[in-house]
């Protein structure tokens, strides 16, 4: 255990960790520094490529095999239920309507990609080696958590009418979104042109992608801590408790995933911290469109301004002191 | 000058709603329109700004379309059909616009 | 189609005051507006263009401000307030909009 | 409140022209004008956006320009010249304008 | 014949091929992955940059000779001839007027940049050098071709009046666009400074190349794609035929150029890329300026959309196998 | 004296200075290249991000000593200082009003970070080492001029009325402007992740450095010219001798400071530049607020399209040259 807070404090100091801090706090002192939108997009295509080419050049190298597809699978899975047991959380623990429950509630069946980024660069600095398709399973994750939560509102909102709206185009929007397509695409060109068309382009994919990672979570600390500010009073401490417990509890379904699956210590580590990270792009995006009527302050926040900071912080050490002991390593 | 009376039917509606406006716009057999950035703003539903963003969650578009008087009413009708359940706002002044044979 | 009165009043205003006016506007209880880059342009006090540049010195935004007719002085009133010694414009056109109750 | 009458033209034009028209208008004393940026839209000669792109072949800009009525002709005649061969938009809206010393 | 092939397979299962395929297909797969105006405009200013500089002090290095000056001049008439062929050829294949025809004609006329750096990483990888100054060649070749085709539009309509404006202002916009000036600036500016200069800023224009390239291609992808699915109906089979063969006609000039000139293999095969690469950034926005009338879909369609994809993948191989053939090396 | 013309002709023949030239060049010759402002702002944010990690890891590396706050103090003393002596000079030389002259002396005495960055490069080139706090030196002298302004202003109007408005609200978004709270932060962080930090992502903030610095000033110039080619006529020779003999004078002040701290011949050099440099971004914006009856163009294009370059081409080898020779090393 002291191992584990030791492990913290070191990650809290790291120039990741800090470049976030020094967003939150820039914005809550209300400085007018801030990135350009589309620079922030800039940066999140550069990460998106960078990790999704990286995971494909990796799998390239060791070989497809049957854990990838069991992988992908269980990555469905525990997208698509994760947000049932969101859900009945929040419905005890907080006075959300059902509506809103279950918009929060997609956000973590679904996952976050810059905590997985930050997590596999934890795992890269203390030579903790994981499978390069946990990238893959990332895009898989994505998208069920929305399904399932849309679900969850048709049933409960019955001949509620409007509400609960998916359909084709919605489906296709989800499944086709920039994120999913470029981080899965990047995989692909990866896998295919393996190490060597790694090589090729490692000084741009590799070299400089750790120092990206600290602006653009400088950037995301900017936007977190504009929303905390213009969200008060939306969230109360139930909610806040909930936005601390939620991934926890992801992450034990994510261990237990991962343990089954027979997935190596980082793996393992990776199925935790996807399960507990909480969407903020494609989510938040797919509510819009499908649940207008849910509260975006409510899960943008709960998502972006605490879930993100906490796992950032103590999670991904947390979750990588855990694997190693349950996985050995 | 030959000017012709117009419509200027500007719709400020939310970014992720913006393909299915106009679509359907087409659809409704609109000829024109023009799609300007909106870069925050305030409402009922609290305040925004695209500023370091990278989901299109947040965010609005401002879509201004002329139009013959006579057609304002039917695009009027269709843009409410996408609009209702979201936030928005949509304003309509009278205009007069050059080479109307456009139109 | 329900259309209701109302007055579009476009504010072009200094880039480093738009924080100003819109702390403003939320105070005499405006409920929305939405703010537009603008890009370049001209005026007595010559011409500009954001091409290239880090500051904020050089620039404006437009603010779209759709108000109920009866509020619409009281708004350039305070408008009036934070502009004085700057430049700028305003301009105010008669509007229709739909889902008055939004304004 | 002091307001005056004025008309706000809006010019929607090829981002290749705009350097051209905007020529013109100093040319013509217009004495100001304001340049925002458009992302998208569709015409009779097709769909665009300026998504990704890095050309300037495709595009529009929107040119804003607030004058005295009685200057409004004039400024469209010059216009006209700019615009004949080539796409784009033009509307004229009547408006009230704050300072009218400015213009 | 064989090699070749297996050369053009090696390339078109290389990272910035397939970044390029990606794009291709999220585009017409309607994904909503895109880049930012202001990323995509970075990106090629830092390609112009990077390549000028390389050219420039790669000069430096090597010491001017006459060549550099014959190869300006041959580039320019180059430039000035093909439109009058592919006019002649789009005549009697297709059914374009004489106005959209011309159009057309100074885009191959012209060259495209990303066409030619691809090749230069291309000829980089395989270790074949090649002269510097291409790079110069290819900023003298961007113009001539809209001087030709607006020639040609003045002699064929006419008394038709309004169209085919030249005049002082369109030509000095042609001569100072953007692109020229930062290709020629950068070209200058590595040449006075040499390998000395190139050694302070070699870990920026250098190793990142050819990641940024591969962004920058699938960026060019999907607005290539986005291209073909707003074109549909415009382009006839007619218009794709002259859009695969008129690259390999322009390439045969640049072949009989090169090797009358005596370049080296690699400067043979860039002369080659050149004249059979078709522009997208400067003619299309000229024509835009100078004949108005002319359909920006017909020649934006034709150059993005099928040339550029052919050379690309097939044509830059090519290029550079029947130029090692020929030339030796 | 020969050494110092030698060094400035080398340093006007380096990549930085070139790619100012060639945009200033480009700019007055109306060509159209021009930077998308996102990508400038990008670059800003990711120069000052750098500069001040790489100032703070230095600070842990040779340790805090009680020098650091000396020159801290100093630096502000300056700030608040050369307003005055700017002030004065300015009534005196020219025929600015007083609220012009106020304005225009707020920039003198601030600084500009472009000119300290492009100064601690030809400082590393030349491998001539300094103290790593003079970045946060730099961030504490761009306030305090601005308040001396505003002092100087209220003093001269007395009952003018309006103008010369300092308030809360004002000297907030003055100390919290982005660029302050970007060096500190950055600084602060390199400070607490020391050597280990920057290891960590430093082929991200060296590496590319002086490349990205290649391009932003590219960039610069473009805007510089811009500024020059509008402002013709608002800038008479008087105004323009100021723009040339105020950052000597400036750097004498520098100089004469950093002597008497006794700080190493780097850390003199830097002193004397930030003294002699004109702030572009900050204070111009505070000036519209506060001052906005004050002519922009005329401080805009001092400070920009004068001092700046005067500074970026002779400034520094001078102020190196003279802090070598009064120092020694
Ligand atoms: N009266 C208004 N005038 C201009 N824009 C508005 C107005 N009301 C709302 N908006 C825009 O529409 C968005 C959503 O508005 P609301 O539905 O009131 O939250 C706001 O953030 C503004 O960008
Ligand atoms: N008549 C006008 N129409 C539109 N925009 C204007 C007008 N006058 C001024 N502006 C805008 O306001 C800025 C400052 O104007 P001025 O105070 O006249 O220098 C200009 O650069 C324009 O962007
Ligand atoms: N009726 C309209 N309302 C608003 N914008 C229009 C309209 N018609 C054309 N535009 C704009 O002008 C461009 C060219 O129009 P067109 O000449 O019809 O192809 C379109 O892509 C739109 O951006
Ligand atoms: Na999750
Ligand atoms: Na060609
Ligand atoms: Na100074």
């Amino acid at each position: 255990m002291g191992s584990i807070l030791d492990l913290a404090a070191a990650n809290l100091l790291s120039p990741i960790i800090l470049s976030f801090a020094l967003g939150v706090a820039a914005a809550l002192a209300r400085s007018d520094l801030n990135f350009p939108e589309a620079i922030a997009k800039g940066m999140s295509l550069y990460l998106l490529f960078a990790i999704g080419f990286k995971g494909g050049a990796s799998v390239a190298g060791h070989g497809v095999d049957a854990l990838l597809i069991g992988s992908l699978i269980a990555g469905v899975i525990l997208s698509g239920l994760i947000p049932f047991v969101a859900y009945a959380l929040l419905r005890v623990m907080t006075k959300l309507s059902a509506l809103d429950a279950a918009a929060v509630a997609a956000h973590y069946g679904s996952i976050s990609i810059v905590t997985f980024v930050a997590a596999s660069s934890v795992l890269d600095a203390q030579g903790i080696g994981s499978e390069g398709y946990m990238v893959a399973v990332a895009a898989a994750m994505e998208a069920p958590a929305i399904v399932a939560a849309l679900w969850l509102v048709s049933r409960s909102s019955a001949g509620a009418g409007e509400s609960g709206g998916m359909n084709g185009e919605l489906m296709r929007e989800i499944m086709l979104n920039g994120s999913i397509v470029l981080l899965v695409g990047a995989f692909l060109i990866g896998g295919i042109t393996g190490a060597e068309g790694k090589a090729e382009i490692d000084a741009f994919i590799t070299a400089p992608f750790k120092g990206v990672l600290c602006l653009f979570l400088l950037d995301m600390g900017l936007v977190a801590g504009r929303g905390l500010r213009n969200a008060k009073g939306t969230i109360s401490t139930a909610l806040i408790g909930f936005g601390l417990l939620m991934p926890l509890i992801g992450a034990s379904f994510g261990l237990a995933t991962g343990a089954v699956l027979g997935l190596s210590t980082g793996g393992v580590a990776l199925m935790m911290v996807l399960s507990a990270s909480a969407s903020y792009i494609a989510v938040p995006a797919a509510m819009r469109v499908a649940l207008p009527e849910a509260n975006p302050a409510v899960y943008l926040t709960l998502s972006l301004g605490i879930t993100f900071p906490f796992n950032l912080t103590i999670g991904i050490p947390l979750y990588i002191a855990v694997a190693s002991t349950v996985i050995g390593g | 000058m030959d000017m012709h009376d117009a419509k200027r039917v500007e719709i400020i509606i939310e970014a992720v709603m913006e393909k299915r406006l106009t679509k359907l716009l087409t659809e409704e057999g609109v000829t024109g329109f023009s799609v300007l950035p909106v870069k925050g703003g305030s409402g009922r539903s609290g305040q925004w700004s695209r500023q370091g963003t990278v989901g299109r969650a947040d965010g609005m578009s401002a879509v201004v379309c002329l139009v013959k008087p006579e057609r304002a009413e039917a695009l009027l009708e269709a843009v409410l059909g996408v609009l209702t359940r979201h936030i928005g706002v949509v304003n309509v002044t009278d205009a007069k616009v050059l080479r109307a044979e456009r139109f």
